[in-house]
């Protein structure tokens, strides 16, 4: 009877819920992780992702005279929400998913292909979704965990003056698959340049580190990369400080490459590199206008603190990515309001350049993005950036560059075939 | 109303051995049996499919199962996760390499081959008791879920360690995979659900059971008396982990549709599990679906009101939910230690007095 | 071996057992038969070993030396409940029941020995499975009917009072329908009406039942009125065997009683 | 001696020390386990909000700021730029203390005699209750936690072994981090305190009896209120303790309430009643798991140490059911 009640009331609330499905409005959801383990990360990307929506409404009255509904719904980074959440919010035409995890974003690669919603899982996800031909509605721009591993090694070689045979380095990563995304392609590429690659799994949540170091420190690997996630990142930098292991040698993934990961470790984690998709700090126009419409406003979705913070910044250039792919659509199909399958045309037509981000108050923030129907990825470059505690800020030390291609491509390629092969797609002809 | 079982008397023994001995219950049954398997077919859409019920249905096997080993035989688990991982991978092996299989086989095999892992775990069980069985369990927890992320085979070799299930057809019907229709999933693991509880119940009312629950009383009385103390234990390990390798199974293939072992069936699922059947009420089967119902319904509900009645922002309704829920959990020890299955019992019991409680 | 085998109406017979925990010595090189279809009562003062005794019969202790003859043959190094299986039923000095379980259900469970029906019989609850839940339950409510306690019949034991309980066990222990039953201080801490009752129950179940019975009891007064025959033991030692009038007479067990110190 | 020797002492130095780190969490759970029976789910979760207030009340957080900008439109944040290190963990201690009290009041009370695995349940309701307050008091951003402990690994130790390695041989002395030096200092000095503390003082002495026997205690007039308010508020001062040791590493967020997780082996091992056993058992998993993840680990893929401490355990086990340090088990009828 409990039960009947309940199941009861549910439906109640859940009405209530659909009570509010906007209709005329371009929906964004942002499927946010404010609480549990990896909050101190998805509360600024979280931020950011509202506030640059808000500032679109605020200051342009929307995108193309479409005024945006924006619905946040919290996942805690956990799976199973994250699929409550995305029903919940599917039904109120919902433009595209940012899911924001690993394991919502796998969830979501089948589901939404069936209800035609893009998902743009942005530098992360599946990496293989980077080939547009089998994965129609999965956009993971402008850079995978696979073009970044490769953009690190080639800035290794860049400092090593473009020889590191015989050179070692060592791989830090979350026990997990996102961890272990970039595993293939580190192989590849040390067949490739001759470097031997040693494998240092930590377990979740990664508190206690202290084996893998004390190996780090016994083999003295020439680098050391990582993909951390969540208070493994802030552990492993400080086992890094308190062995001294020269910091400009340490290179995270876009993951690990937050304030919350060097703070903690203090004046040690100075010259920690970190490798990034999009510029870093506020000095650009974009934020004065933030200031003035959404912070001054009191219509910030935070505290309007971590304005120009790494993540609040990836946040701000997720929805402005998807802000403009909306304006793709609408210019393509010419109405303002658009669906989720005029959004999906509107990503894989997606081209931005310098100009484009100069008139956004961007410039340089990012690469030129261009997405097209075989490839999902964009561009698939990323830049350097390095801490400086002195001063608390990042530095991006190097250009956006782009990735060793013809590995990265083939990789995907045959990953995304397996994919095919097994859910018997059959790839589109671009 | 009225809840009588004045003039229900029963003529033969097996009459009084039934399930629902009132006969008001077994109507009751009947048509909650009926409405779920008639009426909501027609009503339920993907929200509902895939927030609601087969959440619900799914953690509700998980709960029975352990709910027989912890609850009937007295035996703490821990390994809740990890067995379910079980369950998981086995189904994705056995589908991925006979794709042919009828999506029913491929789960009661996983569901077999988690009671063969459950034997093996439960070999402790017969030197190691109370609290610190719970190590040998959670030793099972971590390492399964080690061994299936570190051993590519068990994911077909995939980049990341992810495993996405295939759509598989019963009858011609999509049952996993994304064009699945949600009466269709539902469906299917209502009627594993369905007929697995009545199969615990009846092994829970026969010599079996009976086995278990000495050996839960009082084991060194029980062994006197002529139960053999590693048949019972094991036993209950193997039928546990059975519907705990089914609930995975179906978590994995027909709920979700992909995994991976470090977040879907790390230890917290272990300890979800554990609380269900606690508030639920231990030792009772009609305990696990309220204690699922309780675990895994009240925070959407909760939610649903909060963000989509009221408005609110989404984080301090998270953490408003987990206050409620935690104040709601220690409210009813008070109110009723023996889980909820316990006051709903009493409630019946004042039911029937009324309205002349002496 | 088989110069010792005890005659044919011996049903159980113990030769020289001697039992002792790391150092201390609970029973030393006691020796004792019961025949067939008698009432035999183990009596002594406290820590005397009487519950050893017991637990030796029904191979909970297995003894370092000395063998167990049961229904004819030597027993092997068993388990307790294989040996239940052979026919030893019995109760606890401080209850053993299974408090989670209804009466109805803590009877049933002392059948447990004599139900075979596979596990997917009774996960469908048909055939073998419901035939023989039926047939067991019929036996179950002779003995209810018998004890008299068909109002607690779906009572959770734990409720019960202290003499209902006792009742309960023993209704348990009648259950097996075992060759011996072994009753461990049936009557402890129990009124003169209790004591009355149990007593006319443990003779109906001997006439009833024909079964061999050895119990543990402080109350002589009782014990000489319903035992055939008289062990006793002091000090894990046995001092004493026969007649009740023989015993009454025995100095040694007066001396044991009354606590004459020992040179 | 050759440096392989050299690496295996300094893993099982640095074993110890995260054994040490264990212990501090596993204390908690052993002392409320002693003195009420109840295996306290929540103590880790303490440890995190423990760790929380005093980030909180040091660098002069208003405390639900959040909740209160949003009801009221205001926007307070800070009430001051931070006080006294000491000040703050006292007032975190007045905190903790009011915490056990209110638990003891509202929750325990209401549940005196009821079976281990009610209680146990209870703490679980009170786990996620913290959860839910940690996080709305204080927000759920990361924040930085600085007592003026020393960290970073020992210039001195890593000078002195150096020599020892044989010539010629390339070593660079072992490694031993400051921070775990200072953990293990303070764990001897709260060991060491509690010990006095249950054996002169009036409070210890009764806890012992509630230990003991909770019927006993009672009829000689001990209050077991009043002991399990001082019991919880000991609890809660562990916590702190082992909230600031973890959290200094890591910084204190969300995550600090896992950590509970590396004291179950832990407790199993070194059984649930013993203050000896928690710190044993500690050093135990910890040198073991450690070497065991020195030594096999690369050859099975690493990571091995969240799975190996339990079945390091079980090994035990096997050996002494009760655990290392809990009573042998006699069974009788």
């Amino acid at each position: 009877m409990k039960l009947k009640t309940l199941t009861a009331a549910t439906l109640a609330a859940s009405m209530v819920l659909g009570a509010g499905a906007a209709s005329a409005d371009l929906t964004f959801p942002s499927l946010s992780y404010r609480t549990g383990p990896y909050a101190p990360n998805g509360i600024p990307f979280a931020d950011g992702y509202a506030d640059y929506y808000t500032l679109l409404n605020e200051r342009d009255g929307g995108i193309g005279g479409a005024k945006i509904n924006f619905i946040e719904c919290e996942t805690g980074y956990n799976t199973e929400k994250g699929v409550e959440c995305y029903e919940s919010t599917k039904g109120e035409g919902s433009l595209v998913y940012q899911p924001l995890s690993t394991g919502i974003t796998y969830q979501l690669i089948p589901k939404a292909t069936a209800d035609g919603i893009p998902v743009h899982s942005m530098g992360y996800g599946r990496t293989s979704a980077a080939n547009g031909k089998v994965f129609s509605h999965i956009f993971n721009y402008p850079g995978t965990y696979w073009d970044a591993a490769s953009i690190i090694v080639k800035h290794i070689l860049d400092q090593e003056g473009g020889d590191i045979k015989g050179k070692n380095i060592a791989l830090v990563y979350h026990n997990s698959a996102y961890g272990k995304e970039p595993i293939r392609t580190l192989e590849e590429l040390a067949k490739k340049h001759g470097y031997t690659l040693t494998l240092l799994a930590v377990d979740h949540p990664g508190q206690e580190q202290k084996s893998q170091w004390l190996q780090i420190r016994r083999e003295r690997p020439d680098y050391v990369l990582m993909w951390g996630w969540g208070v493994m990142n802030q552990v492993a930098i400080q086992e890094a400080v308190n062995i001294r292991y020269p910091m400009d040698h340490f290179i995270g993934v876009w993951w690990s490459a937050s304030e919350n990961d060097v703070i903690p470790a203090g004046e040690g984690a100075n010259g920690y590199k970190a490798i990034n998709f999009h510029g870093v700090g506020r000095d650009f126009p974009v934020y004065d206008d933030l200031q003035k419409y959404v912070v001054d406003a009191g219509k910030a979705a935070g505290d309007g603190s971590n304005l120009g913070t790494v993540l609040y910044n990836r946040g701000m250039y997720a929805a402005m990515l998807a802000s403009e792919a909306a304006r793709t659509a609408q210019g393509i199909h010419g109405v303002a309001e658009i669906n989720a399958s005029q959004m999906r045309d509107g990503m894989e037509a997606l081209k931005i350049d310098q100009a484009r981000m100069a008139e956004l108050g961007l410039a340089n923030f990012g690469p030129d993005i261009n997405v097209s129907c075989a490839s999902h990825g964009g561009p698939g470059q990323a830049a350097i950036q390095q801490w400086d505690a002195a001063g608390k800020s990042w530095t991006l030390i190097t250009d956006f560059t782009s990735a060793d291609r013809d590995v990265v491509d083939a990789l995907i390629a045959e990953d995304s075939a397996a994919f095919a092969a097994e859910n018997n797609i059959t790839p589109r002809d671009c | 109303m009225f809840y009588r079982e004045s003039g229900d008397f029963k003529s033969t023994y097996s009459a009084d051995q039934q399930t629902f001995p009132i006969k008001f219950d077994r109507i009751a049954v009947g048509v909650i049996l009926a409405f779920a398997f008639v009426v909501v077919p027609f009503l339920i859409n993907d929200y509902w499919e895939k927030s609601i019920l087969l959440p619900f249905l799914v953690w509700g096997m998980a709960a029975l199962g352990l709910n027989i080993l912890t609850g009937y035989c007295g035996q703490v688990s821990l390994g809740t996760g990890g067995f379910m991982a079980v369950g998981a991978y086995a189904s994705y092996k056995i589908t991925t390499s006979f794709p042919e299989l009828n999506m029913f086989l491929v789960i009661l095999l996983s569901g077999g081959v988690t009671a063969f892992v459950g034997i093996l775990f439960g070999l402790p069980s017969l030197r190691i008791k109370g609290f610190y069985l719970a190590v040998a369990t959670l030793a099972a927890q971590f390492f399964l879920v080690w061994l299936f992320n570190k051993v590519p085979w068990f994911y077909n070799y995939s980049a990341s360690g992810m495993i996405t299930v295939p759509e598989r057809t019963v009858f011609g019907i999509a049952i996993t995979g994304s064009n699945s229709p949600p009466w269709a999933t539902y469906l299917f693991c209502l009627t594993f659900l369905v007929v697995f509880a009545f199969i615990a119940r009846n092994l829970t009312r026969g010599r079996i059971g009976r086995s278990w629950m000495a050996i839960r009383d009082m084991d060194i009385a029980a062994e006197i008396i002529g139960v053999p103390p590693l048949q019972a234990k094991l036993s209950a390990f193997a039928v546990s982990s059975f519907y705990i390798g089914i609930s995975g199974a179906l978590f994995f293939s027909v709920y979700l549709g992909a995994a991976e072992p470090t977040e879907a069936f790390g230890i917290d699922k272990s300890f979800l599990v554990l609380f269900m059947i606690i508030i639920g009420g231990l030792g009772s089967i009609f305990g696990s679906f309220v204690g699922a119902a309780f675990m895994v319904l009240l925070p959407v509900l909760f939610k649903n009101i909060m963000v989509g009645g009221f408005g609110w922002p989404t984080d301090m309704v998270q953490h408003f939910i987990f206050m409620l829920v935690g104040g709601l959990i220690m409210f009813f020890l008070i109110v009723e230690p023996h889980g909820l299955a316990q006051l709903w019992r009493v409630t019946k019991e004042k039911l029937r007095l009324w309205p002349f409680p002496h | 071996m088989n110069i010792t085998q005890p005659p044919a109406d011996v049903l159980l017979s113990l030769n020289n057992i001697s039992l002792s925990f790391g150092g201390v010595k609970a029973l030393t090189d006691i020796s004792f038969d019961i025949l067939k279809g008698e009432i035999r009562a183990i009596i002594g003062p406290n820590g005397a070993g009487k519950s050893s005794m017991l637990n030796v019969i029904n191979g909970f202790y297995h003894p370092q030396q000395g063998e167990v003859w049961f229904d004819g043959s030597i027993r092997g190094p068993l388990k307790p409940y294989q040996i239940a299986r052979q026919g030893i039923a019995r109760t606890f000095q401080n209850i053993a029941l299974f408090k989670g379980m209804s009466t109805l259900d803590n009877l049933m469970t002392g059948r447990i020995t004599k139900m075979h029906a596979n596990i997917f019989w009774q996960a469908i609850w048909k055939g073998k499975a419901e035939k023989e839940e039926l047939e067991h339950r019929e036996r179950v409510e002779h003995i209810i009917d018998f004890l008299e306690i068909q109002a607690i019949r779906k009572t959770p034991v734990g409720r019960l009072p202290y003499g209902m309980q006792k009742r309960v066990e023993l209704g348990r222990a009648l259950a097996a329908e075992s060759k011996l039953l072994l009753l461990d201080e049936p009557m402890a801490g129990m009124n003169v009406e209790e004591k009355e009752d149990m007593c006319r129950f443990i003779l109906d179940v001997h006439d009833q039942f024909g079964t061999t019975i050895a119990l543990i009891e402080h109350d002589m007064g009782v014990v000489m009125d319903i035992a055939d025959r008289v062990v006793v033991l002091d000090y894990g030692k046995k001092i004493g065997d026969g007649y009740p009038d023989e015993i009454r007479n025995n100095q040694n067990v007066i001396d044991a009683y009354l606590g004459v110190a020992h040179e | 001696m050759s440096p392989d020797i050299l690496n295996t002492l300094e893993v099982i130095l640095n074993g110890l020390m995260a054994g040490v780190m264990y212990s501090l969490v596993a204390l908690g759970f052993v002392l409320i386990f002693k003195a009420s029976g109840i295996f306290n789910y929540a103590q880790g979760v303490m440890a995190l909000f423990a760790a929380l207030t005093l980030v909180g009340i040091q660098t002069g957080q208003v405390p639900f700021s959040h909740l209160i900008n949003v009801m009221f439109g205001t926007n307070y944040h800070n009430w001051s730029n931070g006080i006294n290190t000491v000040a703050a963990i006292i007032l975190t201690m007045c905190v903790m203390v009011l915490l056990a009290w209110l638990v003891e009041k509202i929750v325990l009370r209401h549940l005196v005699n009821q079976e281990p695995i009610i209680l146990f349940m209870a703490t679980i309701g009170l786990a996620f209750f913290l959860e839910g307050l940690g996080d709305l008091m204080w927000g759920a951003n990361i924040k930085v936690l600085d007592v003026g402990l020393p960290s970073g690994g020992s210039f001195w130790l890593e000078d002195v072994t150096k020599e020892w390695a044989s010539e010629g041989s390339e070593y660079f002395g072992m490694y031993i981090d400051v921070l775990d030096v200072w953990a293990a200092g303070i764990a001897i000095i709260l060991v060491v305190a509690l010990t006095i503390f249950s054996q002169y003082t009036k409070t210890g002495r009764a806890l012992r009896a509630v230990a003991d026997d909770h019927q006993a205690a009672l009829t000689v007039g001990i209050s077991l209120r009043t002991i399990w308010v001082v019991v919880w508020s000991i609890a809660g001062f562990v916590a702190l303790v082992a909230g600031i040791m973890w959290g200094s590493k890591s910084g204190i967020q969300f995550s600090l309430s896992l950590i509970a997780l590396k004291a179950l082996p832990v407790l199993i091992l070194g059984g649930f009643t013993s203050i000896p056993g928690a710190i044993i058992g500690g050093l135990i998993i910890g040198v073991g798991e450690k070497l065991f993840e020195f030594s096999l680990g690369p050859l099975i893929g690493g990571a091995t140490e969240n799975w190996f401490a339990y079945v390091l355990a079980l090994m035990f086990l096997m050996f002494r059911p009760q655990g290392l340090f809990g009573d042998k088990i006699i069974e009788r009828v």
